[in-house]
């Protein structure tokens, strides 16, 4: 236990606490931006911009900020709930979305900067009620309970098979490290990505 | 459980606006859940008027200082 | 996270160009650490270049036996490369244990050398340290477990976040840093800068308008090489000190040495005693135990990372046995 | 602190005899088999909403402006700059100008926007004027003698001594003494789904879609934080992610955007951030305890002295039970709740248990090493009476054939090389009785069932335990029922907390279902020609209990009803459920010499649960408490600044979390006691696995580590203590 040396408060103001909102500027506030250079690309945004996502196998064109992260993007503006923003920082994967054949934390990833991708989410796993291997494996083996880190795990679980298709003990755990279950599914989760069948190469 | 939490709030002694757990867990009472350890209370309370631990005079919410005397204190 | 514009230029002229355009800039690679800092007000750009597009993303033979690794290579791609599997192993390696399978498959070589440090009192707005234009560094009376134990002279206490820097200054690298007004090269060991006060704000000398565009590794040699890592957690963690050691070897016997150590330091920390005593030894049990304890000679420990010694000690002994072949 | 009052057990009615959980033996059973959770498609799918997928009409999101400091008064607040910021719609004044913020995150202020990051922005354009106070950010700071006066009822507060039997005679009875200061560390629910809401006004009626713990509870306290009936409040929370006892209190996140929805004529959705979470949704206290304790030669308890205590932050206590489970018929404990500026305690998976475990379990090995033991006899020597909710001594002598505990080594491994192996063991009990519950069953005529409850589902599984408990009591097939719960115009039903929510609504499901039961009976026995109450129900059809030949399938016998649906309500009655569960945990670790580093390889967890009604999702349970415990043994941990009182940690990087490669093997046994009736087992499985660790790594070491979690730091500095005291090397 940290002893509490340092009369209360003696620490330096000028020190801690950034005032704040000193440095911030609203989004919108900023004026468009012109040409970076003659010859290279425009800068797009800060305001909404068109912004092209292959979702689900679906093309889609949203008005986005550059700064939306893939994930608000799907969740906020295509409205494909499925995967959740827990931490927000890249370090519990339940944001993991399949981009291109990989898995990527959605929250830090931009939407703006997976234009061109294939982007394949959750919420487009299933066909209609026909589930995927891997989700009829989760709920057979209850690789859930609150069910708020499953989308994340299920998608982690589908790349692993998908890239070992008869995955050793080692490899799934390793391809399942990036997620994070708060109620403790772990053990439920090692086994339906052991147990789910007929999944291809993605 | 037949916690042996929170048995400190008693109505008519304690504020009217004091919450805690226990008023909604609605537990069935064990009589003899006291053959294992001495009553201990882990309670958290909190000010039905405020929706915090701190009453509407900024103080803590507890059933040992939510009583009559104190300003915000309602029966 | 501050709204910003954003540019994807498709080359390294426009790139560098666009580092140029006024206002704050940053480059993005893939993002694991430039989002997070963005999200904790760390860091307001008024700029985005995209710059995956823009740089070079394989690794390619040498004309003199070595390899030249673009910027843009995810880290996954690192470990997984046959041939940095082969001649490389230690950077393969550790490579394949920075974070997790997503930040893996995001991540770049860039990235990697160029992510800002982990140190909780950086990550959060709350402190205004000497690496965010403060006065003062909080870990070097606070909550330091995780801190430096070498190099922590200077105003700032932090670690190198870096996995992939300690093998590649262990390897002899070279990364190429370009801007719009030309490009040089730079020893890898070179580029990672102890704190002192004029250069506490950065880790490195990369300037804001360059980017590192490559990394160049040299031929190996005749060396065998280890690496280890201490985790306390084995899964998306940072580790708690590691080592890479590069063994030029004259048959059984050790010819030179590499020790290169990391999360001990402000930059990639060069264990030189280790270096020295295992110059001329048979590579084995002793070699190892003798080659630990030389590098954490001259430790100075903060008030609560000086377990951080014992770690160093047994990453640096394992790490030679693995050089050896040998697991613990 | 005050005893509860003891009430009389309520006894058995005539129901609890006419619908017992018995089933006749010519049929298959449904409860107690392995039925997958029935939304589960819904919760791999994506499909599943969540209050943080909830999106309505027009709606604005609310975002917190809250303090940085520790303790500060707050001078002023100014919103000019976030009135003018782009889509801001409203702001807030949550504490007013003059008044106190007592620790980091505490809320001062909110704003209404348009879009989730314009509200970001804009709260951070809120001015506010701070007047910086004293604070406290350890227990040790707060305990100082001189230290200021930062809470008004005293830094501290004693509790009563309490004291049975005579602690001198104990002493003198006592062949060893030991006296050892244990501690277990703050840590955070980290609920995946943070604190959040979306309150929707129609005229005088608030829709609400809370995630919480409780949908009744929730109604009650929103309606009395706005002063408006009861009756006009629906709260809705169909799936939640994770509470852990977090969930109980409408807090700012609720009640901020029931102001603003009403205030500014448009639905208002708030959700917390992870640091947001970290430091205003509730947190485990620590706990603290000096202990003399005194055993006898031949392994008698004898004597147990403890002055203990912990603090809840802000204003909040700290008890925990101790001494725990084992008797020490002398005994004396005095407890002191110390208050620091941090966010406030709120109940946390078995409140009090694990730290009362903790430091009772470590106690027990380091006495049995005193009297030369095996710290398994020692515990068998001490435990209450055997009874049918207090099995440890069955279960510890099953546990220890199961788990090879004869190939455990004394205290310390003398096997060459720095990784060394150990096991250790520890006993958990909890009430698990809950008596708030009632139950609608309608039976359509096309066969269909509609089952309704208003509680709502944790992560456990309630939804499943309907048309388990409704399928078995009908005979009806699982797919023609329909579960409804997570509403509170649904019938009333308590939270999901201290592992009261299944036994306090199974009782009233059955009772439903089984006088909806008899209603069809009744209404198709003639059908059978057969009177009534010589039918019953079972695999899909209704059949003469003499000759089951003589049967209907299930829609046939629906379709008699006509046109007309039977309707059942049930209500909690006793006789199908009851208190008290034990259980034991043993575990095994290694633990790395040379870096201090722990990993735990097997875990055996033996609970009893009453009549298991869907074995599955007992198990997750089971699953999800140990791994729970493992990361309060080994990685969780609040870390806060010292100086400045900002917690340091407050994500998911610096709070760590096992992972899928830190999680061993575990093995769960299910005591299945159906002549129980149901208790609920969410809790006891988390109060065990972290002292089973600890005591694990000290047979492993040979020397004690007293304090979570064990930090490599920790190992080290233990290892070396006892190398340095001439106890060899470990």
């Amino acid at each position: 236990m940290a002893q509490n040396d340092d009369p209360a408060g003696t620490v330096s103001r000028r020190d801690f606490i950034k005032t704040v909102g000193a440095t911030s500027v609203a989004a919108g506030v900023l004026a468009p931006a012109a040409p970076v250079t003659a010859q290279g690309p425009a800068a797009l945004g800060p305001g909404p911009v068109p912004v092209n996502l292959t979702i689900n196998g679906r093309a889609r064109t949203l008005q986005i900020e550059p700064r939306v992260t893939l994930l608000d993007a799907v969740r906020d503006h295509a409205n494909l709930t499925g995967n959740k923003r827990v931490c927000d920082r890249g370090t519990c994967g339940a944001c993991t979305m399949i981009v291109d054949g990989r898995t990527v934390y959605s929250c830090s990833t931009l939407a703006i900067d997976v234009q061109g991708s294939r982007i394949r989410t959750v919420d487009g796993l299933a066909n209609g009620d026909d589930l995927h291997p891997v989700q009829e494996a989760f709920c057979a083996a209850d690789g859930m309970m609150c069910g708020f880190c499953t989308p994340g795990f299920v998608m982690a679980t589908v790349a692993l098979l998908e890239k070992y298709p008869k995955p050793t003990i080692a490899q799934a755990r390793r391809e399942l490290d990036g997620n994070v279950c708060r109620c403790g599914t772990f053990n439920r989760v090692f086994e339906a990505a052991l147990s789910a069948g007929g999944v291809n190469r993605g | 459980m037949h916690h042996p939490d929170s048995p400190a709030v008693v109505p008519g002694v304690q504020c009217e606006h004091i919450r805690h757990k226990a008023m909604y867990v609605m537990s069935v009472e064990n009589r003899d859940a006291l053959r294992f350890y001495d009553a201990y209370d882990s309670a958290s309370y909190w000010c039905q008027e405020t929706s915090s631990g701190f009453g509407p005079d900024g103080h803590p919410v507890r059933p040992d200082c939510c009583i009559a005397g104190r300003g915000c204190c309602r029966h | 996270m501050k709204a910003f514009a954003y540019v994807n230029p498709s080359n390294e002229s426009d790139a560098l160009a666009a580092l140029r355009s006024g206002g704050i800039v940053r480059p993005l690679g893939g993002g694991q650490d430039l989002l997070a800092r963005l999200k904790d007000y760390l860091d307001e750009p008024d700029r985005l270049v995209s710059v995956k597009g823009a740089l070079n993303r394989e690794a390619a033979a040498t004309g003199d036996g070595g390899l030249r690794i673009g910027a843009a290579m995810r880290l996954f791609e690192v470990a997984e490369h046959p041939e940095i599997l082969k001649r490389y192993p230690a950077l393969a390696e550790a490579a394949s244990t920075v974070g997790s399978p997503q930040i893996r498959h995001q991540g770049t070589v860039g990235g990697n050398l160029n992510q800002r440090p982990r140190c909780w009192y950086f990550r959060q707005e709350e402190f205004v340290c000497f690496k965010k234009g403060g006065n003062r560094c909080f870990a070097a009376d606070g909550e330091n477990q995780y801190h430096s134990i070498f190099g922590n002279d200077g105003p700032s206490k932090i670690v190198h976040p870096s996995s992939l820097a300690v093998p590649l200054v262990a390897y002899g690298a070279r990364f190429r840093l370009a801007s719009a007004s030309g490009e040089r090269e730079v020893a890898a060991a070179d580029y990672f800068t102890l704190p002192s006060m004029q250069t506490v704000q950065k880790e490195n000398v990369l300037a804001d308008d360059e980017l590192l565009t490559h990394v160049i590794l040299p031929a190996p040699g005749n060396v065998r090489s280890g690496h280890y890592e201490v985790r306390f957690k084995e899964s998306r963690d940072w580790p708690m000190a590691f080592a890479t050691v590069v063994l030029a070897m004259n048959g059984p016997s050790i010819d030179s040495a590499r020790v290169v150590l990391g999360a001990v330091a402000p930059v990639p920390w060069r264990a030189e005693d280790a270096e020295r005593v295992l110059r001329g030894r048979l590579l084995d049990d002793a070699a190892a135990d003798v080659a630990g304890e030389a590098a954490v000679r001259g430790a100075k420990p903060l008030a609560q990372n000086a377990y951080k010694i014992r770690i160093t000690r047994t990453a640096v002994k394992r790490a030679v046995l693995a050089a050896a072949g040998r697991s613990v | 602190m005050q005893q509860p009052t003891p009430q009389p057990t309520p006894q058995p009615t005539e129901n609890a005899t006419k619908y017992a959980w018995t089933v006749p033996p010519d049929r298959t059973r449904v409860i107690g088999t392995s039925v997958p959770r029935v939304d589960g498609p819904d919760k791999v799918s994506g499909r599943a909403k969540y209050t943080y997928d909830i999106a309505r009409p027009g709606m604005l999101h609310a975002r917190a402006v809250r303090s940085p400091h520790p303790h500060a008064r707050i001078v002023s607040i100014d919103f000019s700059a976030a009135k003018a910021a782009p889509g801001v719609r409203g702001v807030l004044t949550w504490k007013d100008p003059g008044t106190e913020v007592m620790y980091q995150g505490d809320v001062v202020a909110a704003v209404a926007a348009d879009t989730e990051p314009q509200a970001r922005d804009a709260a951070r354009l809120v001015r506010v004027e701070y007047e910086v106070l004293p604070f406290f950010s350890s227990e040790a700071a707060a305990m100082q003698p001189d230290a200021p006066v930062v809470f008004p009822n005293g830094n501290t507060q004693a509790g009563q001594t309490q004291e049975t039997g005579d602690l001198a005679a104990g002493f003198a009875a006592a062949a060893h003494t030991l006296e050892a200061t244990y501690s277990t560390h703050v840590i955070t629910h980290v609920c995946l789904e943070s604190h959040c809401s979306v309150c929707e006004w129609n005229g005088d009626q608030l829709t609400a879609w809370v995630s919480t713990q409780g949908v009744h509870a929730s109604k009650q306290q929103i309606a009395g934080a706005l002063k408006i009936d009861q009756a006009n409040v629906r709260v809705i929370c169909q799936y939640m992610g994770g509470g852990f006892g977090s969930k109980v209190t409408a807090d700012a996140p609720i009640i901020i955007p029931a102001r603003m929805s009403k205030d500014l004529g448009a639905p208002v959705k708030m959700v917390l951030d992870r640091k947001e979470e970290h430091l205003d949704s509730g947190n485990r206290p620590s706990a603290f305890a000096r202990v003399r304790a005194g055993v006898s030669a031949d392994g008698m308890l004898t004597a147990f002295d403890g002055v203990t205590w912990g603090t809840g932050g802000a204003g909040q206590g700290a008890n925990f039970p101790l001494p725990y489970i084992y008797q020490f018929p002398n005994r004396r404990r005095a407890h002191t709740n110390v208050y620091i500026n941090t966010g406030l305690q709120r109940p946390m998976r078995a409140p009090g248990h694990p730290q009362g475990c903790f430091v009772t379990e470590m106690l027990l090995d380091e006495l049995a090493d005193l009297v030369g033991l095996d710290p398994l006899e020692l515990r068998l020597k001490n435990l209450p009476p055997t009874a049918p909710d207090a099995m440890w001594a069955e279960y510890y002598r099953m546990g220890a054939k199961q788990f090879g505990w004869d190939r455990r080594h004394p205290t310390g491994d003398r096997n060459p090389g720095p990784i060394k192996t150990g096991m250790g063991v520890s006993a958990n009990q909890w009430g698990g009785g809950g008596r708030a519950g009632a139950a609608h069953v309608r039976i359509q005529p096309d066969g269909s069932v509609l089952v309704q409850c208003g509680s709502q589902d944790l992560g456990t599984g309630t939804r499943t335990l309907l048309p388990v408990i409704a399928g078995e009591t009908l005979g009806a097939p699982l797919d023609a029922i329909r579960a409804e719960i997570g509403d509170s115009n649904l019938p009333f039903a308590g939270v999901s907390g201290g592992s009261t929510a299944t036994p306090g609504i199974a009782p009233a499901i059955r009772i439903a279902s089984g006088r909806a039961r008899d209603a069809l009976f009744a209404r198709v026995a003639s059908a059978l020609d057969a009177a009534p109450e010589e039918l019953a129900a079972g695999d899909g059809r209704i059949f003469v209990k003499a000759a089951p030949e003589r049967s209907l399938a299930w829609r046939a016998a629906c379709k008699l009803l006509g046109q007309e649906p039977i309707t059942a309500d049930g209500q909690w009655e006793p006789g199908f459920s009851s208190v008290n569960t034990s259980g034991v945990q043993f575990a095994e670790v290694t633990v790395d010499t040379e870096t201090g580093i722990v990993k735990v390889t097997r875990i055996l967890a033996i609970q009893d649960c009453g009549l298991v009604l869907d074995r599955l999702l007992a198990e997750s349970q089971v699953y999800g408490g140990v791994i729970g415990s493992l990361n309060f043994a080994l990685f969780e941990d609040r870390t806060l600044d010292p100086r400045t009182g900002v917690m340091l940690n407050p994500n998911m990087e610096h709070y760590l979390l096992a992972g899928m490669t830190d999680v061993p093997q575990i093995d769960v046994v299910l005591m299945d006691m159906p002549e129980r009736g149901v208790i609920g087992i969410g809790e006891p499985p988390t109060v065990s696995t972290a002292s089973a660790i600890a005591n694990a790594v000290r047979n492993a070491l040979g020397v004690p580590i007293r304090s979570l979690p064990l930090h490599p730091h920790r190992v080290l500095a233990a290892i070396d203590a006892h190398t340095n005291s001439g106890g060899g090397p470990a």
